[in-house]
């Protein structure tokens, strides 16, 4: 990179339009929270492209000085691919929620995922359609009242990341909206990954679904419900530090530490793990029995489908690096008519 | 020889038999051949939609037509010189196309009981009194191509496979065809495998010489060189010129081409044929879906390639709503349709040219985009670059279509010399200090096109969607007045399209009693049929549409200069309705919706019957 | 009451402010207050795109208007009597609407620097001298309301939601309406939170009494009963009446009522509104998307419920393939595009009738549906019974049209009494044995019906699919006639209908210089800028299409007897060309694209004009 | 059911159509076993509907004597998802192919089976598109050279069953066109489960993947590349069934039985763990590391959809057994005009 960069604050990263999501709503500290993790890798705002579907979140890149585009409800996945795969040079971005991703959107979330397109993809989960007032969405828990369920949805939700794993995604991982420490660095951390990184935001809808991830977010319970992964380190959780996650069989449990329990008895995290099973179990920890882990799930090398791709073009080329159109032209049987 | 040669100035043949028994290969080697022989050729393949339809089924009937001539011809042609039949079934499903008189070779071997039960007939159709009116020739195919390649002790379900080969040879013998080209292929095709590679040439050669030795009582027939514009040429199909239109396009726009497609028939063969072409910097996608596609296509557009998908009606259908946002974004792409019967899944192995008003209307909102369509196999290339100049200049997605009839069909293309091909110049804006005024991404220049400004150029970070955007600033906004002036503009910029394509030409007088108005693939059979009524005196003109949207600035007026006009077409009326909309010109319709093209005597008995 | 009151025959009243501020409900509340005493009204809702979009800005202020009158009425009225505005972003917004003459009601304390920025205006726009044409009432309503509720010692964020309820107390007084329709409403609403309700309460009083007890320099105005047909009425807004029409639709024909559907504005509350209804035998599948919605609709079809999809136009565009699916195999159901702004995401909470062309031809190949569309809130509670009679009488899918305007709108509605609504029965094929004849899915009827067949009846097991069919097996044939043969059949099944719906009425004379045709919402303008120019002696009459597809059988010869035909509508011409495309018929268009309705005093200028 | 019910033979569940698949095509096997499951149930032909997609797998329906739709690409678990919660009294089967399911169709299928419509999915992988003529497909292999492909495809294969369980299936099985006992078997047990069953049914396409399944049906190897999974039973595999699945952490590995190590020390398999965890381990063994099970994956009694439909609806109408329509009509503020 060249010297003469200027350096970019976050405040760089935003542009000249209004934002406007309704005050309160989680979406302002994502927003903040990307743009203090751009500024902090450094790369050049033009070389950045923000693609979104439909939603609240989807209003997303407006708000950023990059290039942008705010395309069409669920598809942000396959535009993405489109502009990637073109233009390898770019660093795009997904931003969507849990109605475009996992609803209108499933199938082109999970064959980006399982391609592995160099994309950072961003769900904004608020467990509620916002954009349309209020309806449920496929993350919503049963029993849900919303203005489609007066008798409370009898859909069983999805798992994000559960859904991740099952398309073999090679990045996986889980923050907050009010978590912005942990959240600016997991974004950070999601832009340097090679290959499809897909980030689940647990995100407060204050007008639709207020307090959706109260338990995890709440001062009071907070340290009890999350658990903060980090690789090679056992799953350690509680106000206290003092409960862990102990494998039995394939099922994990939680024990208390202390009483002959020690840290070497509990699950110890390894996000590169070859096999997903580990991130598997991990995203199938869910309140209240468990508590639900933030953080890197999983972070493995293999191969990137834009650079595969941009390969067989680039060594087709250097193959016949002299081609020209008037060869093709006359290939195969021709004749003259005199 | 020991039979007459006779010369004539066409013919058209057919070769029918089993979804297996390789017509569709034996046809084109027929086709090549011809062509590289100087003649002017057309071909129509017909396919069943199974894969393998069951053996012996008329179901399973696949057949392929080829006109060959020593004049310009523009369809394979109608009624049948000469038909070769496999089996039974291919025999009852083809018979009533070949003409009185003509020339019908059976395998004699498949017909037999078993055959009979399963093309579903009483009895052997050769018993057919109807049968006098064909000079029937049978052969014992299968038997003699088992001899043919004995030697080679293959088993008999490999030494059968070569039976299409026989035939052709006999064929060959019958048109005076050079084996050579064939043999060549027979080399290039089963290199890898020398006892087929042996087998094919044993029966070619055993059918050549079954038709030189048998006792000849019929003459054999030779079609001279046609007068073609001087030049080069090598037979293409219509998909693979869409295809290297596309890649021709790129470069002389200084791109690389990015294809967004899920395969469907009958489309699939541009990706397989711009999938082979990695080296002149194509990247293909194949998507999870049609929509999937179109998305990335979008993208890569918006990323600065020369962007383009390609699908058939139902997958058209999928595209609307993105179709949409192509519009409004107005990012340049081609759209490119090969349509197939319909409606819904219809008839996917058949053409029909259905999607007109699909392509035309099938988007929520008022969103107008071009329409232009090929003619011919041909001139899909012309067509495939003509759009492209459209959409870039005019900074829009542009429609092609195109149909079964011209993708799967052949016919001789002159090469062109790519060094002489105009340029397609694209002026991408530059860098902007921070000092310079903003970028203005909706800032529309004289063609009403706004700047096709890309990722990565510093100084134009800008944000583009599907909410309805401020003029020249691109901004979102929810102005009433805004809105109706961007939906205007938006339709104007479309319509200011005719003062940059070429005026219509009529092909005879510029007025009189018919004008026959065509589009698409009907442009041969329209072509052949108009030609033949000016001959016998008659005042018919013909004017093929290349844009459907929008029209020609002189359409009109052409219009209002005939006493009648219409409109053939293989829907129920589809441009029939569009020129009525338009122009208020109550034209007559010819509608067929077989899943086959428009034949050259139909139409010239429909003309004629309207100039009464 | 201090001031004199004033007997006039309509009044045209608009709140508007922040997105948060409450201005839907209070002028839902003057609304039901004034059908209720015994007024006709209109109502017309216009919010912003975002959930809250950011306070204070123009790009959140959200309006309610409200025509109420002791005469028959059909829009929400085009210029205001009345306007109130609760920010400085509400007044530059909406005061190019009041009439010169008007009361403008401010809330004053919002009027101040802070505002004036978020709001982008320069100074105070009240000192624009442009204000003296109207007359202007500023009240300070946030610190009246905040001493009105001070004893129940609330947040001053709480209390201060309350000032909306003051507003309408004061218009109330203005106005002269009854309270206690609204004190019941904050009862039932508020009843579970008693702080809340003595709160809204109290406000509203506190509105009511300033007016009257403040020096009244105004008279207040009285609108008296309008003289509608007797019967019991109710307030009914579009998407409820839609809903209601399906549920009863459904009854009437023994059925349940399937409902698949994916949420998007302006169509939601139709599956808001049908969840709420289980008890009468409703199924709602909120779909993964539009394409599953109508997927599982064309399920339930097959399955013998009464069955429906609803979407607004982005949705539409994807439901093309499926659609065409529905048509082909030819099952009863409808689909309910509530339209929106467009093209792609265009101004989704912005009313238009764009969608027409889609509708019409937004599938591959050819695949005609009837059309029909709603003319007002109330009528969209007939159309939807009207269009399952068709769907169920001949078998095909139907498309149903309405639009942001209609579906937020509201009218009395005059209550039907259902046990008098005319029955729609269904026959469905019976058993059948081993012994009786092959059952025929496919075999026509009168009408060029299929048998509705039930899985689950016994002897009538058979396969459907999107393959062409043979007439009357319903099996899989590529056959050439077949396939021309039933792509008519379907066609002429559709134009069948045009015996079975009513003809064309016309209001005003049969003949004359000029017609206006009109069809979906712009019902109401037309019919009363037509009812003003008749009054003025011209000669203008007017006809309202229900069925666009296909038209009503004397609307040829209706069109011949006028000198001139005008079409108002909210896009670029799209009635207009499938007139000219079907009549030949050459008819001026009056077009607005603002995602607004049309104002009466536009449409009559225009028809003046027209007229010359 | 009544004693009058004639019994039905496999051969009374063919329809009159002629079946069109090229001759050797694995899918004549499926249609036979799905023939026998159907007369083994004894459930009435008239209560039976097949609804398929399109693809050479979908056209399956047309040979049925049942009812039967053949809809568009991808969508089959749409329609039938409305078929069944319209009318949950008849037995609803979808059979689609890896193209139809996985492709196009992927985003319905999920949502199928997250919410768990008592549906039965069977998917025919052949790993390739059969009726478009042969074009790789999301199951394919990387590297697959076909005619969308000819340097060779680089997009990573999803795997049906792990999709499967990232959506949390509650019936989960995978059998082998040629091994027809198994299959019906499979076929019948599917039928049985209430809630999605979906079935993975390995399938070979003579014509354009021939023998993509080779390790898995030929007598000489199959043995050992296969292991049929049993509930409660080890994981035993090999000719000489001497080969077994141990768990190492959570990471399964292939041993020798004999040599100290014995059957109790191999995993045991549980198709009605509560967790998936099992399921999607045993769905991420692959050849050549792994045999590949067969079997029943998963197996567990959860809500489901359609009977909760159809709970609410008579809740509701038993709560307002008298519900009238006029009621309605007259609800809320009415007025008379005299
Ligand atoms: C094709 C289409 N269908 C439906 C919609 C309506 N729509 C817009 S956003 C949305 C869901 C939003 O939910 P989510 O993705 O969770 O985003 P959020 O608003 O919660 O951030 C829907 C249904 C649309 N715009 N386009
Ligand atoms: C909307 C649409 N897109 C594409 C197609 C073309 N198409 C038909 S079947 C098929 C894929 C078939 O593959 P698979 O599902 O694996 O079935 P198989 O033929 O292998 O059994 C495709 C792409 C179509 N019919 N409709
Ligand atoms: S509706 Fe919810 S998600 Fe949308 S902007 Fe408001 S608070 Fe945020
Ligand atoms: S193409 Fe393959 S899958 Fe299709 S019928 Fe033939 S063998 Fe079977
Ligand atoms: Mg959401
Ligand atoms: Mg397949």
């Amino acid at each position: 990179m060249s010297t003469e960069l200027p350096v970019l604050k976050a405040a760089d990263f935003g542009s000249d339009q209004d934002v406007r999501w309704c005050p309160g709503c989680g979406d302002y500290s994502i927003l903040a929270q990307m743009k203090k993790a751009l500024a902090a890798q450094g790369f050049p705002r033009e070389k950045i492209a923000f693609i979104s579907g439909i939603g609240c979140s989807s209003r997303f890149p407006y708000y950023m000085s990059t290039y942008g585009m705010h395309s069409i409800h669920g598809r942000a996945p396959a535009f993405a691919t489109g502009l990637k795969s073109a233009r390898p040079d770019l660093q795009v971005w997904v931003i969507t929620g849990d109605g475009d991703a996992l609803s209108i959107g499933g199938n082109h979330l999970m064959h980006a995922i399982r391609r592995n397109v160099n994309l950072n993809i961003v769900l904004f989960n608020n467990r509620i359609y916002g954009l349309t007032k209020g309806q449920y969405s496929p993350t919503s828990e049963i029993g849900k009242i919303t203005k489609s369920t007066p008798m409370g949805s009898v859909d069983n939700p999805l798992t994000p990341l559960s859904v991740a794993v099952g398309c073999g995604a090679t990045f996986i991982a889980r923050s907050i909206d009010t978590n912005v420490k942990h959240l600016a660095d997991t974004l950070q951390k999601a832009a340097e990954h090679q290959g499809t990184s897909f980030i689940e935001v647990y995100q407060n809808c204050n007008i639709f679904n207020d307090g959706a991830w109260k338990y995890a977010t709440d001062r009071a319970t907070k340290q009890d419900n999350v658990l903060e992964l980090e690789h090679g380190k056992p799953l350690i959780f509680g106000a206290e530090s003092n409960k862990g996650i102990r494998l039995n069989g394939l099922n994990p449990e939680v024990v208390e530490l202390g009483n002959g329990i020690a840290e070497d008895d509990l699950l110890f995290h390894d996000a590169k793990a070859p096999e997903p099973t580990m991130a598997y179990l991990l995203s199938r920890m869910q309140q209240p029995e468990f508590p639900e882990a933030i953080g890197i799930f999983r972070q493995i090398d293999a191969p990137v489908y834009d650079d595969q791709l941009n390969a067989q073009v680039e060594a087709a080329q250097q193959a016949a690096s002299d081609a020209k159109l008037n060869d093709l032209f006359n290939s195969g049987n021709t004749w003259e008519v005199g | 020889m020991a039979s007459t040669v006779e010369h004539i100035s066409r013919a058209t043949i057919r070769f029918a038999g089993d979804s297996g028994d390789g017509m569709q290969l034996t046809g084109t080697q027929l086709t090549n051949t011809s062509a590289l022989a100087g003649n002017d050729v057309a071909t129509f393949p017909d396919f069943p939609a199974e894969i393998r339809a069951p053996r012996g089924t008329r179901a399973g009937v696949s057949g392929f037509q080829v006109q060959f001539a020593s004049e310009d011809i523009f369809t394979p042609g109608d009624q049948l010189d000469t038909l070769v039949v496999m089996n039974p079934a291919a025999l009852v499903t083809n018979i009533s196309d070949l003409r009185s008189g003509g020339l019908l070779i059976v395998n004699e071997d498949n017909f037999v009981d078993k055959e009979f039960r399963l093309a579903k007939v009483e009895s052997n159709p050769l018993d057919d009194p109807e049968m006098d009116q064909y000079r029937v020739i049978k052969i014992k195919m299968t038997l003699l191509t088992r001899t043919a390649v004995e030697e080679l002790e293959l088993s008999t379900k490999i030494a059968d496979r070569c039976k299409n080969f026989f035939a052709m040879g006999f064929v060959y013998w019958l048109y005076n065809r050079d084996l050579q080209p064939t043999l060549d292929f027979i080399n290039a095709k089963f290199g890898g495998k020398p006892e087929i590679a042996a087998a094919n040439e044993k029966a070619l050669k055993a059918g050549y010489n079954y038709g030189e030795t048998t006792e000849a009582a019929i003459s054999t027939y030779q079609v001279e060189k046609a007068k073609l514009e001087p030049g080069k040429y090598k037979n293409i199909m219509g998909n693979q010129a869409l295809a290297w239109g596309c890649i021709t396009a790129a470069k002389l726009s200084d791109k690389d081409l990015f294809l967004g497609s899920y395969p469907i028939t009958p489309a699939s063969d541009i990706l397989h044929e711009l999938s082979k072409h990695k080296k002149f910097g194509v990247r293909t996608f194949q998507a999870e879906d049609e929509i999937a596609a179109v998305c990335a296509t979008i993208g890569a557009a918006f990323g600065g390639h020369m962007s383009i998908t390609t699908s058939s009606g139902p997958g058209i259908a999928l595209k609307g709503e993105a179709m949409g946002l192509g519009m409004i974004l107005e990012l340049p792409m081609l759209i490119i349709n090969i349509q197939r019967g319909g409606p819904s899944t219809g008839l996917p192995t058949k053409t029909e040219q259905s999607d007109l008003l699909q392509c035309m209307y099938g988007r929520n909102g008022e969103s107008p985009l071009p329409v232009i369509a090929a003619r011919s196999p041909a001139d899909c290339f012309d067509t495939a670059i003509d759009a492209w100049r459209v959409a870039a200049k005019f900074m829009c997605p542009v429609i092609v279509l195109s149909d079964g009839y011209i993708a799967n069909g052949a016919e001789p293309w002159r090469i062109p010399d790519y060094d002489t091909i105009e340029k397609i110049v694209i002026d991408h804006p530059g860098e902007r200090a921070e000092e310079d005024p903003p970028f203005l991404p909706y800032k529309r220049n004289e063609d009403l096109s706004r700047p096709w400004a890309l990722p990565g150029t510093k100084g134009l970070e800008h944000r583009i969607g599907g909410l309805e955007k401020e003029h020249e600033t691109g901004n979102v906004s929810y102005d009433p007045d805004n809105h109706e002036f961007m939906c205007k503009i938006r339709q104007e910029k479309i319509d200011k399209i005719a003062e940059f394509i070429p005026e219509l030409e009529v092909d005879g007088e510029e007025s009189g009693d018919l004008l026959v108005l065509s589009w698409g693939g009907t442009y041969g059979a329209c072509t052949t049929a108009v030609t033949q009524c000016q001959a016998e005196g008659l005042s018919v003109s013909h004017a093929h549409l290349r844009f459907i949207n929008p029209f020609p600035r002189n359409l009109e007026s052409l219009l209002g200069n005939f006493k009648q006009v219409v409109i053939p077409e293989l829907n129920l009326g589809q441009l029939q309705k569009i020129i009525k909309s338009t122009f208020g010109v109550d034209a007559e319709g010819i509608h067929k919706l077989k899943g086959r093209p428009f034949t050259v005597s139909e139409l010239v008995q429909q003309f004629k019957e309207l100039i009464g």
